[in-house]
């Protein structure tokens, strides 16, 4: 036998080496030079950058910043930036909540036996995922909120709610004594409290003697009496602010501007269509067989769907679904169309407008995207091995 | 083709530093492209807006007309790129238009930081406000506490800011992207107010469908010097674009108009008149132009009082007194000498 | 027992009885199985009745479409005004450029029908050599369109892309996303299998860098940042720069639809190839590839719904795509107030092609469903 | 070797069979399954049902609990007629067990709870009593030590096994197996036969569907052979086999038993 020398270019792992050495040449190389490139532009161009910008005072004024106040003259521009992040996630959160309650209701009625509800379902889904976002934000903001909806002094009432063209006016508590109030919502905890505790009893006492008890409405029921009852015993320690019709709008109470509606109805509507589909899928997933079998130990429709069929329809659905919510909070940014202020409008536009920092503030808002979505990947990473280790 | 194959190579070769611009100065460039790319908003009536035929027609439209025929002797030598106004300054520092003509207002630190040139000024306005008539509002004094549409990264948006914090009032913004949508905004409801430009109001309210309904406020707010801006760094082009405006200023005041320019031509007796249409002097010459360069501009595009007519005039701002209006009837208007 | 033998006699199919087949016992299982269901169908059938009437009323029996102008439809107020549509259509089509030219007309027309006439016959199942047509749509179409459309060769007048709009652009930019976007996505998809860690990662950093970002902010970096990366001298126009964001941006999206492509492919396919002395690429190409890309074609053509979709952003930096020139025309002095049927109509063309698209990836996935089981 | 005296005793005990059969017609929209079937099933007595597929065997025992509804003909399970009424269908549910071929354990849940969950939540036992009667069961399948794992790590045998204690679980005055070890491999086959012929051994009343016909000749108190919607032929294994009396039938058998 006599030992083999491999050729040189014939060495596989060598042949490896090379390849990814060489393209990781090229991609730094690219990279640089594209660095290289921008940076003797800017300097051809006069164009300055900096991140100095940051502490000046913006010289705009943020309408919506419920969070973080603004205060024209005072707030600056990095302010300004995590007034419009924190914008996005509050229209994401919304979304996200609305867009999960209607899209599973909108999916459930897609695998309805009722013939009719299946296919509102499917026209539902098949109408709203089919066209545009932007154009549905714009029809919904344009054509008919701001076209039908009335000006501010002939308001739609209902109750204490006012909707309007300026957007929809709720009333919102606030605190007249303030150790009143620390007592009241001591006594609120304690009943959370005490709740928890009845339902870890009754559990255990499902466990041992088989008897349940409708925990979820007696805890509910309890902790509304007990709440209502000290509070009217304390003598109202909280104040609600209703919204009065001032000079020009409602003042007081809270505010859903009419842009920060239309955008969060828009994005419940598109994305309710796409997580409907999930649940459908998710529900379809499950094997005819499953069915019988839950059918044939006797179980009822209502937990067979409880017990059987939403468990693991969930794991068919959750990933997806995680999905749609980056997808929502990305679509957020479609807000500019109109002018609701989360972080691409007031940010990337208006503060990029008025600095000409296009980079720093590309790139910051960029990296604001990204960690949403690293976030969302990482949620995702430990659902799948939560479910990974309880079921293989 | 030769965008598409710059596409292709562009795309193959982004990362790899290309040798520098081929020509020198933005004059050759124009030259030898044979035509002027002018950037303008596009959607703003009196300034720049296709008419029916599709042609960009406005005061704005109508400076890159000049520019173009003081350069080719051919007005019509002009791309229009329509820009938003986040772009229009990197278009422009970019090299992708040679000039810009689109309401912009010149500022220190659009000045300073932004790599650009202002020349001078097409347009001189300012900002005011338009409320419902039947809102029973005499002032913006009167807006303490309303809702105010305006089109989000402008100027406007900024003096607005400042006029009401001097004034120790309070206001909820209502941004919007484009004037349209704040004129759509005002129309529905989403505001007590819309402000923006006096000339932009005009425009905008003649566009409601109402215009009786709305009434401008008295206050004007703000200066917004509006005019042409070119690159930094290139000052024969900038130069030939501020001396093109001036030209247009000189021959209202002159009293050249595009009718009777060829006879000025002919025979004037006066040298300032001369040096303009070119029968005397090497104005031209000096701005790298011929001779015929300014003679070109007003005879093809006419001069600045025939084009105020033309475009902004029909708005309903008129231009008698205003400061618009030449030095030597009350107004600002005041061009250096052509000699 | 033994009386089971009498049974041998064979019982004829009979009709099932009468309630429970047909029409009525359909209604019965359907609509009216059970009193939730019954209560179901009633609460639809009262809210078909309070909408639909009213709306088909409005926009067919009520409706404008006659005349040049709004005259018509100022006077009739209670039906949707088509003729606005109907007046403008050649710009929301083509755009205005060719819509102000009609002697230009002809070039977007020619390009949409040969795209009709190469797609139809590529959607239907027995239509022969469809490798070939696909080739053709892919490499000869592009030339073809960029000839007939953007001009500059034979003769015909070139249009800037700068001058595009309306469906034409919408299609243009989604078109150029797909075909441009698709050999990087696979590229990209090959390189995130790799076993080449070097490979791997960067391809998982671009991939994952742009599904990270929403495609407004792109977009804004397309118009905004890209004439400051590229050398003085190389410029785009903005549409070809929207194009270079929405391709780089959709070849993430079309890597992953490739991916999922791999991995559904049976290990032994590779295995076999190598077993035959196959290299790399060889294997890849011949082999692995075909299959992959057949799989993956509904994921494909689903991103490639998302991206029709997406592309209507654009006209938030300003170019004039479907959506921008039906919200200009119904904003416009002449046609003002009737926004909502610009916004119908934009929708409506939307909803054809992204539905179109959609039911025949379902059809696709079903039918490689059904090939996969067969197997 | 013949099976053990005790569950060959041809039934003729006075007592009402546990299920009966009457008429039974049935439809796939107009395809005709099942056509007249009469069936009576007394109590511990074993049938075994055969026939080719498409013969209408499933569709006959799946129609005992309700799983596939008949248009015509009466079927009355210990003494309750099968209507629409929702709650009887549960009744009769949680007093017939069935076991499928493709075992339909619920895969999200442990082996011990996909025994408990009917317990608990069908007869309301305290889940201690619960856990208690699922272990026994386990046992009693031989796999008490698979209890705490998913049916995803189970062998297809176990799998089968489990489905049997699980329906087991409830009590059942009938267990119904359709094909229960057709998806499965030789060697589970046995392990699975063994524990339903412990189970025959027992007394429970069982109806299978299957196509093992030593268990038939060893277990089955009656083989039903059906085909085309009817039953062809039924006796005692012992003829059925031997002395099988319709061409269709001794056709299947050698075609069954020579493969």
């Amino acid at each position: 036998m006599k030992s083999t020398t491999i050729p040189l270019h014939r060495n596989p792992k060598l042949r490896s080496f090379v390849v990814q050495a060489s393209l990781l040449l090229l991609v730094a190389y690219a990279l640089f030079s594209v660095y290289q490139t921008t940076v003797s532009n800017l300097e051809e161009r006069g164009i300055k950058t900096s991140t100095s910008f940051f502490d000046e005072v913006a010289p705009f004024k943020v309408g919506y910043s419920p969070f973080l106040e603004f205060k024209l003259g005072e707030t600056t521009y990095i302010e300004v930036f995590f007034i419009g992040v924190l914008n996005t996630l509050l229209v994401a959160v919304l979304g996200i909540l609305a867009a999960t309650v209607l899209g599973f209701f909108i999916g459930i009625m897609r695998t309805s036996q009722n013939w009719l509800a299946s296919k509102c379902a499917l026209f539902y889904v098949e109408t709203f995922r089919n066209m545009p976002l932007l154009l549905q934000i714009m029809f919904w903001n344009f054509a008919i909120f701001l076209a039908f909806l009335p000006p501010p002094k002939q308001s739609i009432e209902m109750g204490v709610f006012f909707l309007n063209s300026r957007g929809l006016h709720t009333p919102v508590p606030f605190i007249e004594n303030h150790l009143l109030s620390t007592i009241w919502f001591g006594v609120i905890f304690a009943s959370f409290v005490g709740t928890f505790v009845f339902a870890k009893w009754s559990k255990k006492r499902f466990e041992s003697t088989g008897k349940s008890l409708p925990v979820f409405l007696i805890s509910l029921s309890s902790i509304i009496t007990v709440s209502y009852i000290t509070f009217v015993i304390l003598g109202s320690p909280l104040g609600i602010d209703i919204p009065v019709l001032g000079k020009f709008n409602f003042k007081g109470g809270g505010q859903l501007p009419l842009p920060l509606f239309s955008l969060w109805f828009a994005l419940t509507i598109y994305t309710s269509a796409f997580i409907a589909e999930n649940v459908r899928a998710g529900i379809s997933s499950i094997s005819k067989g499953q069915v019988e079998a839950a059918r044939s130990i006797g179980l009822t429709r209502t937990q067979m769907v409880k017990m059987i069929i939403l468990p693991q329809a969930l794991r068919v659905v959750i990933p997806p679904t995680i999905s749609q919510y980056l997808n929502l909070t990305k679509n957020s940014s479609l807000a500019i169309a109109v002018g609701f202020e989360e972080v691409v409008a007031v940010w990337a536009n208006i503060s990029l407008n008025q600095t000409g920092q296009a980079l720093i503030i590309i790139a910051m808002t960029i990296v604001f995207y990204e960690c949403c979505s690293l976030f969302t990947s990482f949620i995702l990473n430990i659902y799948n091995k939560r479910v990974q280790i309880t079921e293989r | 083709m030769k965008k598409i194959t710059s596409l292709l190579t562009g795309v193959a070769f982004a990362g790899i530093a290309f040798a520098n611009a081929a020509y020198a100065t933005t004059l050759e460039e124009v030259q030898s492209r044979g035509e002027l790319r002018c950037g303008v908003d596009g959607g703003v009536a009196g300034f720049s807006a296709p008419n029916d035929a599709g042609k960009m027609v406005g005061i704005d439209a109508s400076v890159c007309d000049a520019v173009a025929a003081a350069v080719f002797g051919d007005a019509s030598k002009v791309t229009y790129i329509p820009l938003t106004a986040a772009e229009r300054f990197t278009a422009l520092t970019a090299g992708e238009i040679d000039m810009v003509s689109r309401n912009t207002t010149h500022t220190l630190t659009r000045d300073a930081t932004l790599g650009v040139n202002f020349t001078y000024y097409n347009f001189i306005d300012g900002q005011g406000f338009m409320v419902a008539k039947d809102a029973g509002l005499s002032s913006v004094k009167d807006l303490d506490g309303a809702s105010i549409c305006v089109q989000t990264g402008t100027t406007t948006e900024l003096n607005m800011a400042d006029y009401f914090r001097n004034g120790g009032m309070d206001f909820t913004p209502v941004g919007y992207s484009t004037s349209v949508q704040t004129r759509e905004g005002l129309e529905g409801g989403a505001c007590d107010a819309l402000t923006s430009d006096a000339s932009q109001l005009a425009a905008i309210r003649s566009e409601t469908a109402d215009p009786n309904a709305w009434t401008m406020l008295p206050e004007i707010i703000s200066k917004e010097p509006l005019g042409p801006v070119v690159r930094q760094g290139d000052d024969q082009w900038m130069d030939i674009v501020a001396w093109t405006l001036y030209a247009l200023i000189n021959a209202e005041e002159l009293g050249i108009t595009s009718a009777n320019v060829d006879a000025m031509k002919a025979d004037s007796p006066n040298p300032s008149v001369g040096r303009i249409v070119g029968s005397e002097g090497e104005t031209g010459a000096n701005l790298g132009l011929s001779q015929d360069w300014a003679y070109n501009a007003i005879k093809q595009v006419g001069n600045y009082g025939e084009i105020y007519e033309r475009t902004v005039e029909p708005l309903g701002i008129p231009r008698a007194g205003s400061v618009n209006d030449l030095w030597t009837r009350g107004g600002i208007l005041y061009a250096p000498p052509v000699r | 027992m033994a009386d089971s033998t009498l049974k041998l006699k064979k019982l004829p199919d009979r009709e099932p009885p009468e309630n429970t087949i047909g029409w009525i016992a359909w209604i019965r299982d359907n609509l009216f199985s059970s009193a939730t269901n019954t209560l179901t169908t009633l609460i639809f059938v009262y809210l078909f009745y309070l909408y639909i009437p009213p709306f088909i009323e409005w926009a067919i029996i009520n409706a404008n479409i006659s005349g040049t102008d709004r005259s018509v439809c100022d006077t009739n107020k209670s039906g949707a005004c088509w003729t606005f549509i109907k007046i403008r259509l050649e710009q929301l089509l083509f755009g205005l450029y060719f819509a102000s030219n009609p002697e230009q007309t002809w070039r977007p027309i020619v390009a949409f029908s040969v795209f009709g006439m190469l797609i139809i016959p590529l959607v239907i199942d027995k239509t022969p050599h469809k490798k070939w047509l696909l080739i053709a749509l892919l490499t000869l179409y592009p030339l073809l369109f960029i000839c007939v459309v953007y001009g500059g060769v034979f003769g015909i007048p070139v249009s800037d892309t700068g001058q595009w709009g309306g469906l034409l652009l919408t299609f243009a930019l989604s078109f150029v996303g797909i075909i441009v976007a698709l050999p990087l996505g696979i590229l990209l998809a090959l390189g995130r299998r790799s076993e080449m860690p070097i490979v791997k990662m960067m391809s998982v950093t671009y991939i994952e860098f742009w599904r990270g970002t929403p495609l407004i902010t792109i977009l804004f970096m397309a118009s905004v940042m890209l004439p400051l990366f590229f050398p003085s001298g190389v410029d785009f126009d903005k549409v070809v720069r929207a194009m270079i964001g929405i391709t780089l941006f959709q070849s993430a999206y079309t890597a992953e639809a490739v991916r999922g492509g791999l991995q559904a492919i049976d290990k032994g396919q590779n295995e076999a190839a190598m077993a035959l002395g196959m290299g790399y690429w060889r294997r890849t190409i011949l082999i692995v590839l075909p299959q992959a890309l057949k799989i993956s074609i509904p994921s494909i053509v689903n991103t490639f719904i998302a991206l029709f979709k997406d592309t209507s952003l654009v006209s938030i930096i300003g170019l004039l795509d479907l959506l921008k020139m039906a919200q200009n025309s119904s904003r416009s002095l002449d046609w003002n107030g009737y926004d909502i049927e610009g916004y119908l109509f934009a929708g409506f063309v939307f909803w054809i092609f992204c539905y179109g698209m959609s039911s025949y990836s379902q059809k696709l996935e079903r039918k490689l469903d059904t090939d996969r089981r067969a197997e | 070797m013949t099976s053990t005296a005790a569950s060959k005793k041809p039934m003729m005990t006075d007592s009402p069979p546990i299920i009966t059969i009457n008429k039974l017609n049935k439809w796939y929209g107009k395809f005709h399954v099942l056509k007249d079937i009469d069936l009576n099933v007394n109590k511990t007595e074993k049938i075994v049902i055969c026939g080719p597929s498409g013969s209408g065997k499933s569709t006959l025992i799946r129609c005992i609990n309700r799983l596939e509804v008949h248009q015509e003909g009466s079927i009355i399970v210990d003494g309750t007629e099968l209507t629409d009424d929702v709650k009887q269908i549960n009744e009769i549910r949680s007093d017939v067990g069935m076991v499928f071929q493709h075992f339909n354990l619920f895969p999200h849940l442990t082996v011990l709870e996909n025994c408990t969950l009917a317990p608990i939540w069908v007869r309301k036992k305290s889940k201690i009593e619960a856990d208690e009667l699922g272990m026994e069961l386990l046992n009693k399948v031989r796999i008490p030590d698979q209890a705490h794992k998913y049916p995803g790590q189970l062998s297809g045998g176990q799998q089968q096994r489990v489905a049997i204690a699980r329906a087991l679980c409830m009590q059942p005055r009938v267990m119904l197996f359709d094909e229960p070890t057709s998806a499965l491999d030789p060697e589970m086959i046995k392990e699975v036969l063994e524990t339903m012929i412990e189970l025959a051994d027992s007394g429970m009343t069982m109806l299978v569907v299957t196509h093992e016909m030593g268990f038939a000749n060893k277990v089955a108190d009656r083989v039903i052979f059906m085909d085309e919607g009817q039953i062809v032929e039924q006796n005692d294994p012992k003829n059925f086999f031997n002395n099988p009396k319709s061409e269709r039938t001794k056709l299947f058998l050698s075609q069954i038993l020579n493969h």
